[in-house]
Parts: C-alpha cells; structure tokens; sequence
C-alpha cells in the first residue's frame, strides 16, 4: 500500500493487525480482543486516564512531573514506579527496553530471564511485549497514577496495542522521531505507516469513546537540536495523528539550554501546532506541551547533575509546559537507581512548585525569537507541503530523502545528516551548516550573523570545531564551548 | 598510518559519541573505519579483516554493552584475527555499578581496555598512542 | 561623643583604638601594630584581595561564589576552607561564633576548648577574637583565595582589627543590619558609632593604598523582607561607611523568591547606591553586589534544598551579581558538614556557568518593578534625612526610633517592629501592614491593592494569616503560603 | 488556661519562630508569656516563677543549645519550681547529628521534651495538650 496521509479505514486497520498481533506470542491473548480492551479501558478511573489528567493541568496552569524509567523484571518495575509516584511523580512512566525497540523480543526474553536469575538487571528497560497484556495490566492495577509507554520503536504496533489494551492510556513517539534518531536503517516510508496504525488504534479507541494520548518525542538526538527543526517534526506528527482520529496530543522540546530560546520555542511550539490543526480542518483537538529537562551529556558530578535538572525545571515552570520529563543526578553514568531518580523528581517539583505562580515578563527579545521559529518552522512545513504535493506523509519522506529536512546527529541514513548547529553568544542554538535544509536566505543570513558574532568574540573562524565544543560544554559546566584561552 | 575499526554494537543508536570519536581520531591521524550505529560483533569483525586494521573500538552507550560483547573475542580468534587489540568505552552496563568490578567482566571477555562512562575519546588518546606502538 | 555622620579624625580613631585592644587578651599581640600590620597587608598578592578580586570579576560579568562557613578549631576550620576552595568557591568565608558576636569571649573560649577536646563543635562559627592575629594568619597563608569575616556582631572593633592585620580583606556588616536583626537592646547610636569605628580603620588602610572590601548585611532578618527596607538599609550604610573613607563597598539582598522582583531589586539596589554615592560627593567608589540564595527556612528535604539552591543561583546569575553567597543541603537542620557545604558550592557554581551569557531580557514588567522599589527607597531616604535635620547618621537612629524604618520580624527592641509583609498573586514581597514605615499614600495603595488581589483569589480577608503562611511557604515547598483548601 | 513561658536561649537571636510561637499558642488558648531572644536560664525561671507557669518552653535555634541548656533543671529545683515542665526545640545542636543521641543528652538534662529540627509549633501542639492534662 502506497504511503497517504489518510485515515486508514477500519477494515485496513483490522486486517492489518491480524497480521501485527502475530508477530510475538504474547498477542494472541484473548485480552487483546477490543471488545475486552474496550470494557476494561472504560473502567479506569479518571485520575489513571492520561489525557484527562493533562487536560486538568493545562487548564490549572500546572506543570506535571514525569520521570524515565523501567526495568525489566515485573516485580521491581512495579516497586520503582510506586517509589517515583511517592516522590512527588504525577505521571508515571515505562520505559522500554532496547530490544523490544528493535522487535528483537527473542533477546529481550533473555535479558528479561537473566535478569530475573541474577537479580540485576540486564536490560536497559520494561520488556512490556515479552510482560504481555497481563503483565502491563498489573503494573497499572498496583499504581495510582496514569501510565505512558516511552520508547524509541520505528515499528511500536503490538507493544501499543499490548499497553492500550492494558489500560496505559499514553504513548509516545512518531514515525519521524522514533525511527530519525532510533534507527539506522528503516525506511521513513515505513516507520511512518506503522505509527498511522498506532495513530488508528487510538482513533478506534476514541470513536468508541475512550480518551488516549499521543506525545511526539520532541527532543529527537537530543543534541543541539535547534528549535524550529524539532518543532516542525512536532507539528507534522500532530497533523499524521490527527488525522488517524487522534484527540489528545502532547508535542514536545527538549531544553536547549537559553532560557529566552527555550521559553520561546514552548511557546511557538504550542501556536502553531494549534494553528496547523486547525488550518487542516481538525477539530476538538486537546493539545498540552512537554517539556524536556536537558537531553544532551550531562556533568557526572551529581550535585551539578541536581543543578542542571533544577535549572531545567525553571525554565520548564516559566515556559508554562503542561508536563516537565525529569532526569536523575546518575545521568551520565547510567539508569539511575530509584533513589537517585527520585531525587529528580523532588527537586523538579519543588522547583515547579516555587515558579507556579511566575511568568518570565513578555519582552521584544522572546517576542523577536518566538517569531523567528514561527517563521522557519512556516518556511520548513511549506517546503515539505510542495514536495509531497499536497500530502504532508509524502511530503515527508520526500523531503528527508532530498535533506530539506534534517535531523542533526541522527543515526538513520534516510537523514541527510548535513546540518551543523552551534551555539551564538547567548547560548542560543543556530545553524551552523544549512546542508539543503529548506530555509530561506533571510533565515540563513541571520544564523550566520548570530554565529559569526560569537567566533569573532572568541576570536576563531567558524568551523565544526565550535559544534564539537557545544557538544562536551553542558556536561563541562558551560552553556556555550568557548576555547579555554579566551576564559581568564 | 594506524587503523581502527569504530562502531556502536548491538541495538544501541547513541550515534554522537560515534561521530565525535571519528572527528577526533581522524584529526589525531587514524584511519577510521567506522560501521557506525546498531553494529553487529560479525560487523565488527569484518570490517577489522577487509582493512587489516589494528584496533577494534567497540562503544556501548545504552546498557546491553554486557550481552552484546560476551564472545567477541572468541569471535575474533574463529576469525583469524586473534591478536587484534579490542577496546571498549561508553556506558557499559545497565546503571551505576562498581567499575572494578565491571572492568573485571569485560577483561575477562578477552578486551585489552575497558573505559568507565565519562572517559571522552580525547583523555584516552594516549593509550591508544602507547599500544599501537607510537 | 555625640554620634553624627562625620569621619573620625585619626586622633580620635587612635585614641579609641586604645580602648578597643584593650576588651581581650588577644589585643595586645604585637601584629596588631598598624605599621606591622600594613607591611602584611601590602605583601598579600592580588588574587588573595577580596576588593581587587570583586572589582576584576564586575569588569568581567562574572557572579562568584562564596560558601559560608566556619568552625571553632582552627586545623579544622583550615581544612574546611580548603574544601570549599576545591569544590570552586572563589571567596572564601569565616564565619563567626554567636558568642563572640556578642562579645562573649569567655563563653567563646570554652566553647572552642571544649570543641577541641570532644572533637565536636560545639560552637557555631570561628572564634576569631579567641584565635588572635596569628591564628587567622594562619588561615589566609593556608589558602588561595581571599578571605572574609562573616558574623553579626554589634561590636565588631576588635574582632575587625584583628582579621584585617591577619590579612583577611573584607569585611561583613554595618550599623544597621548587624544590629537589628542580630540584638535585642543595643542601641543604634552605640552600633553605628561602633562600625563608623570599623568603618574608620577600613579607611585608615585605604589611606595608605591598601584596598579592603566592606559588605553591609543585605537580607537583614532573611524573612519576607521588602526589597525597599533592605535597599535602603544598604545605601545608608554605604554611605556611613564612605564617610570613614571606605572605598570598595558590596551592597547585599537576600533573594525574595520571585525572579523579576529580585531582579529588579538587584538592579536598583546598584543604581541606587552608586546614585546616592554620587550626590553626596563621594568620589572614586567601586561598588559591587552580592545576592545570598534564599535567607528563609530552608526545606529539609535535601533534594529540595539543593533545587532551591539551584533556583537562588539562576536568579542571582541573571540578576549579574557580582557576588553569590551559597547555602548547603544541610541548611535547615544544621550547620553543614563540609562536603555538604562543597555540594552546595557545585551546584551554585554549575549554574552560574551556564547562565553566564544569559540575560533576563528588559520587559516593561522588570522596569516597573525597578522604578517601584526607587520609588520606595527614595520615600524612606528622604525620611531619614528630613528627621536627621540632615544627618543620615541622627536620621537612621530617629527613624528606627519612629518607626519610620522598620525592620520585619527583627529582635531588637530598637526596631519598632509594627511592619509586616505579605506575598502578592505573583510570590513578590508586599507590605501588609505599615506601623509608621515612611512611605506615601500612593505607594501604600499599591502595596494594597497587590495583596488585596492575592487574598481575594485565595477567598480570604487580608490578614496576619498571610504573612505567618508565607514564613512557611518556602520550606514547604511552595512560594506564595496559600490554604490548601484552595488547591486541588 | 494554661501558663507557657516562650523564649529564645543564649546568645541565640532567632526571631521569627519565637514570634510564630508566640501567635500559635495564643491562638490556641494559651496564657503566652513570651520573654523573646537572648534570655538567659534566669530569665525564663523567674518569668515562670512570676506567673506560676505551667511549662517553659526553650528555643534554641543557633547551635549552642547543649551549653546554654546545661543545668537548667538543676536551676528550676534550686528555684522551688522543680515540677514544671520543661521543653526544648529548635535546631538545638550544632550541625546535623543523630537525633536519637542528641535527644537522650537533653533528656539527661532535665528536659521532659526533645524536639528534633523541622518540629513546627503546630506539629508539636497534641504534646502539650496532653501533657497539660487538656
Ligand atoms: C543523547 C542521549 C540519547 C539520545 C541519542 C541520540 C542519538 N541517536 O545519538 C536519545 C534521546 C535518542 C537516547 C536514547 C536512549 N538512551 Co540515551 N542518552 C543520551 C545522553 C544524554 C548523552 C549521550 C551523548 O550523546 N553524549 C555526548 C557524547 C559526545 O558522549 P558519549 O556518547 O558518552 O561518547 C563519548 C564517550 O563515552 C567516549 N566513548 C564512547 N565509546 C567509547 C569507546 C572507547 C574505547 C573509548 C575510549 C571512549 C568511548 O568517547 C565519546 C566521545 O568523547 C546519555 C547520558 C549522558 N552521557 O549524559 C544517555 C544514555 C547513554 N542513554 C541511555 C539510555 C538507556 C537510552 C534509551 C534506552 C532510553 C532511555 N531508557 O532513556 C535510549 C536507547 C536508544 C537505543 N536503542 O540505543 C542511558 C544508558 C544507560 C546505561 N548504560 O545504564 C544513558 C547513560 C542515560 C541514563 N543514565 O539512563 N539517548
Ligand atoms: C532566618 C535565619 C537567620 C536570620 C535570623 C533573623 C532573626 N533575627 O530572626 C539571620 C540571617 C539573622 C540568622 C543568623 C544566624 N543564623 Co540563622 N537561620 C535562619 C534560618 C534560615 C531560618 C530560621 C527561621 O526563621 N525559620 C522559620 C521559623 C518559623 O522556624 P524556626 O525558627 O525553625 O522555628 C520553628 C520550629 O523550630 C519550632 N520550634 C522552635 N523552638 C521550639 C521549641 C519547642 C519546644 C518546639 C516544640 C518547637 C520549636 O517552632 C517554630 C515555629 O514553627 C535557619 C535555617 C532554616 N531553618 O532553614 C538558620 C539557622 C537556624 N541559623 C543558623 C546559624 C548558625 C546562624 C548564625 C550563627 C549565622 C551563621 N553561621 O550562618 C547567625 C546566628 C545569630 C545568633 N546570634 O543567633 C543555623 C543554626 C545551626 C545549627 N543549629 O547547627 C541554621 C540552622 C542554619 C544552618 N544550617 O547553618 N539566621
């Protein structure tokens, strides 16, 4: 079948996950029949319902806690959620492991059973296909708060029908950002048809009328992502889900480390994909925002660690984000243990807490960078509209394959791979290598600008080298990798 | 001029290291081969005989470091090329564990170095420098 | 001598000098000579002098770090210090014992030879008094960084003799805000003419080309106190003190909570002083400020310490402070341990990087807050010159006595005591309730309506009940002290 | 109603708690004879003694509140007054240390009650209810 951006009608979907719920044993059980699903989704109480909970955040002008993290054995997956519920976590997470990402669930069975024999974990995740319907269904049942699945899957169709079906009313992920910055060598073509199947499930649930949430996984490689190039990633899954009968979209940014830049980019995130719905005509859409706490190296100090993820939480709070991701002050080393993801939560909390009540003051220079990325991201999602000739999904893939859009960092080669950003002299992410990214001259020239300013005051020409040096600088204890000769 | 194979095994896609590390050690004048992301121990292995390299830098950022690189080394004898010196680096394990120990496992699995999360590329130049001889 | 605004000549600072040796054995050391003591001075190198550190840091943009910290052994308190030095302090403290901040030097020495002997402190600072000339001698040679005395203590005439000819170049408090919030029946008169004393020795150095820095005490009670009061406290001391002869003055606040106020507050604070400064002809000043991280209770939770630490160092990055002092992990239960010290050193340092290119943009909010808290300083300065008959001296000691200053929560019976403060809809600190505190019409309408506004969308009447929820709030996890029957 | 004398010990100048106390206790019915900071053992026992107390309740919120504490019940017998109930709270020693130690030298002391750091007034309310026979 040819690649649209068109709801698949339900007979599609339905012979199509005949052949989806093959793929592992744990999807024939007979909790995977939708009537079933359907009946037990309908008895989740609001408070576990994802899209509720985020809708009442948004409207109360909270910003909700979310930490990572999963391991694989049940038992103790079960205990470091209650554990992260009881430091202050208003979301809960599973964090899946990286084979069950791949499909590879034979060598998750492994990893899941040594685990179990040496009682350390081998995975870096919750095998939830290999745990099956029930298994999920008993993490939900020992908790008191609602339960995402978060990944980095290009082909996520039965571990979503397996958590739906077991009353985990979240997911994240799209065919752009699980598959652009999770894999090598999947065609875009195809990771974006499995995520229109998992965009249906959820429109089948909610034709029936249960609630679901989507969330896009905005910060991609999460490395000096500049803002309007993960921002329109956002936007073009908000529109492919929509389409697919999703309601409830939570788009997402990862930090980029200037406060103004980050404010900036929640907020313009937040517009246009509002703006973009409603221009493609889809209505009674709920969209809330995600914030991201630094993605990129973090410092293995752990006090610098916990200051990095409060500094992340305030510019979180003053972005207004419906829900703040935290990280843990082991970052940089490995999956945290529960207590040191839990310190991540606390802190984020407070910090959301104190800033509750606080807006950073409406000033010409947000104003100017909302703008800004209003105006790339307009010049990007154009582009990707005329080279798919109307169709955003064909658009899509086309203009990956063309470097029109490009990821910085990724590892997949259906990625041109081409564009460089650095930091300017504010720390604000600009780009330094344009390869074919589909920007106009204007755009181009004031990236340069801004990045020449900031090589001419380190007196040094611009190369990759001052990427290279962003890249290390956070997790140094610098915003920007400026040469050390020019710091007294 | 030295070569070295360098890669991300198993379903690991952290790909920055990787490209810094190629950045870095073509800059100190390697020849770097590099099989990238989600490289198989035969991926390895292979590009380490086509170019006669010697080292195999093997990076694991995501925490199956331990399944993925369990008999490498035999891998590497069944292939002829027994004495090639095989590295290791990245975040080696699933989470913060006690690094002696950790460096104790892979050793035994036959690696000739084994380096602690937070070692970036540059502060191990020297060792590679020393190994190969330079 | 009746006390006026007036630099002691340096007969009359020679002959109370005589006096002043005399209160403790330690007075007598011969190092304590002014020639002996100036020939040290001048052999200390640039890097160890606190004015010329703080002055090379304003040139620069940067925010510096400075722990407290202060033990009663001396080894230890050496020790100590070296730590913080290691874990990137760039100012190091020694802060001083309750006993010989009153002056209790007896009680001081039992308390450090117990501390000695039980290998526990028992004291809660330095007894630098007890240590003499040699002993703070000691510490500077053992460290790399300048060192400054950190106390509370309406009579400091010896004890600052003493750390200066140690070579220690700055110097902590003033007539007010080391009186007033640290005593309870010291008169003003005696205080002021007691650091117009401390004052004059600073002076009698500069004279003779030695720089020393002299920090009035910013955050007062450290409790709900308006931006204003404080402000205006530290511009009357800074004038006091340039009267002496002091040249290198920081001027201090202790963070409110709410960002664009302490922004603001840190903004007029300096163009305020310098302005003042100015007026009164003082010429060749060098002014820099200090920003202290929340002054309130400390929550005891020491994740949640550690993220309001993190949160006080943003906001003193982005106010470009010259000067940031730390608080530890360990704040509300007890003096810190060193390593819990040299966490909260990381973690201020880390952020302070990262926010080093950073501003907080000039919004039309942050300017009318700046021209607020003018406003207000210029209403009570006025004051304090009109009562004066001109005499800022005679003016502060009528002032405090007619309540037309007034200190929040402050002990001493000097203080009238009649001022209480109250969180707006925002977090920014109001004044609820006047006494006699100076201000006009206009600006007690403003104060009003602000808290007026927050107690309405609380559903309550303005009242006593605010001020005593917001003394909580902080330490509970929350800005602005609002009933939980209001929350969700 | 009761009689509660209220102050901060030593050379202590904490004051806002002590005001907090103060506002606390009235509130809930008490006779509140506050004699603030910087009061020695003196102060409290004849404030106590003048009123006909029925508790003295010490602050101590600076550190040295294991010197300034120290044979103040003996003070309290010397005085007629060797019944009253006798409590402390605050942050009444230096730094943190094991509460469980710290409360059993207050405890030898004399005191009847030990409150660890983090003890707000109302926390404490239901002790002196009880205590008081209310
Ligand atoms: C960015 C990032 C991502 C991005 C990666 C984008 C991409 N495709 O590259 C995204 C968001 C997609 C991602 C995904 C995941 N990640 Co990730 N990620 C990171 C992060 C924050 C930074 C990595 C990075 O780029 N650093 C910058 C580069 C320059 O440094 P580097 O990668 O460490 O490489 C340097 C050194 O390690 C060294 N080095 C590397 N190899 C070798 C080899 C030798 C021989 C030597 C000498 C040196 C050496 O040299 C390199 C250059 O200096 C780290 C944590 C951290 N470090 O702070 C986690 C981290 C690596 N990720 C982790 C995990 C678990 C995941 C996920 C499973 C999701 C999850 N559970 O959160 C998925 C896995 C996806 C997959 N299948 O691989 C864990 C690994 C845990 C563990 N080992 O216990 C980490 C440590 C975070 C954590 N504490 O949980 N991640
Ligand atoms: C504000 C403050 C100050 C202000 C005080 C202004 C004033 N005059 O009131 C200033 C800045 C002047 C100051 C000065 C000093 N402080 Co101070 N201060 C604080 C701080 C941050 C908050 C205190 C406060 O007001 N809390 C709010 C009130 C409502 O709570 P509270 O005082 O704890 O009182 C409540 C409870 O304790 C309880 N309670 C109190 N007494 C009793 C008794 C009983 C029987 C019961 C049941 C309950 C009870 O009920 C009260 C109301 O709920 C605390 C640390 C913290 N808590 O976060 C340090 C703290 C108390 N200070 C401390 C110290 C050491 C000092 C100084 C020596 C300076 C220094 N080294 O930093 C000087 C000492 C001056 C002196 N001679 O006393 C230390 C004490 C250390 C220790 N015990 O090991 C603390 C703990 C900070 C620290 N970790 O180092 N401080």
């Amino acid at each position: 079948m040819k690649l649209v951006n068109k709801k698949l009608t339900e007979q599609e979907f339905l012979e199509q996950r005949q052949e989806v719920l093959k793929t592992w044993p744990t999807g024939s059980d007979e909790e995977l029949n939708l009537d079933i699903a359907l009946a037990y989704l309908k008895l989740i109480p609001e408070e576990k319902n994802f899209a509720i909970v985020l809708n009442k955040a948004k409207a109360n002008n909270d910003t909700l806690i979310q930490p990572r993290g999963g391991v694989p054995v049940l038992s103790e997956h079960i205990k470091l959620l209650n554990y992260l519920s009881a430091s202050g976590a208003d979301c809960l997470p599973s964090t899946i492991d990286s084979y069950t990402r791949h499909n590879r669930y034979q060598e998750a069975q492994k990893g899941l059973e040594e685990s179990e024999a040496k009682n350390r974990a081998l995975l870096n995740g919750f095998p939830a296909v290999n745990h099956g319907v029930k298994g999920c269904k008993k993490v939900l049942e020992a908790v008191d708060k609602p339960v995402e699945a978060r990944h980095g899957t290009p082909d996520a169709r039965l571990l979503s029908e397996i958590i739906h079906a077991a009353g985990w009313t979240s997911n994240e992920g799209g065919g752009i950002s699980y598959n652009i910055p999770y894999a090598k060598s999947i065609p875009l073509e195809v990771s974006i048809k499995n995520w229109q199947y998992v965009d249906r499930l959820v429109g089948y649930y909610e034709e029936r009328g249960i609630k679901i949430n989507r969330e896009p996984f905005g910060p991609l490689t999460g490395t000096l992502v500049p803002p309007s190039i993960s921002n329109t990633v956002m936007i073009i899954e908000a529109l492919l889900a929509a389409e697919q009968g999703v309601k409830n979209i939570t788009v997402g940014y990862g930090m980029g480390g200037n406060m103004v830049q980050d404010v900036a980019a929640v907020h313009s995130l937040y517009d246009q994909t509002v703006e973009y719905l409603d221009r493609f005509g889809y209505r009674d859409m709920e969209i809330s925002t995600v914030f991201h706490q630094w993605m990129g190296g973090f410092p293995s100090d752990e006090a610098e660690a916990m200051a990095l993820i409060s500094y992340s939480s305030s510019v979180a709070a003053l972005s207004k984000a419906t829900k703040l991701i935290t990280k843990s002050p082991h970052e940089s080393v490995g999956i945290p243990t529960m207590e040191a993801n839990g310190l991540g939560v606390k802190a984020s909390k407070f910090i959301v807490n104190m800033l509750k009540d606080q807006t950073i003051s409406e000033s010409e220079d947000l104003r100017n960078e909302i703008e800004q990325i209003k105006k790339e991201v307009n010049c990007l999602i154009d582009t990707v509209l005329k080279v798919g000739e109307g169709d955003l999904a064909v658009g899509t893939v086309r203009a990956f394959e063309q470097g029109l859009l490009d990821i910085p960092f990724a590892p997949s080669k259906y990625n041109s791979g081409k564009v460089f950003p650095a930091r300017d002299n504010q720390g604000r992410i600009r780009i330094l290598e344009f390869g074919s990214l589909a920007m106009n001259d204007e755009i181009k020239k004031f990236h340069y600008d801004k990045i020449k300013q900031r090589a001419d005051s380190e007196n040094r020409e611009i190369s990759f080298q001052l990427t290279v040096d962003d890249i290390y600088s956070v997790s140094k204890g610098k915003l920007i990798g400026r040469p050390l000769r020019n710091l007294k | 001029m030295k070569t070295i194979v360098i890669g991300v095994i198993g379903a690991d896609v952290h790909a920055v290291g990787n490209k810094i590390i190629e950045y870095t050690l073509s800059k100190s004048g390697y020849n770097v081969i590099n099989i990238g992301v989600l490289s198989s121990q035969e991926d390895f292995i292979n590009a380490a005989i086509e170019t006669n390299a010697d080292m195999i830098m093997v990076s694991s950022l995501y925490g199956h470091g331990e399944i993925d690189c369990r008999g490498m080394r035999d891998k590497c004898i069944e292939s002829g090329i027994e004495n090639i010196l095989l590295y290791v680096g990245g975040n080696i394990v699933v989470g913060k564990q006690d690094f002696t120990e950790v460096k104790q496992r892979f050793i035994e699995m036959g690696f000739n170095r084994v380096y602690p999360p937070g070692t970036s590329i540059d502060e191990a130049l020297t060792d590679f420098k020393t190994d190969l001889g330079e």
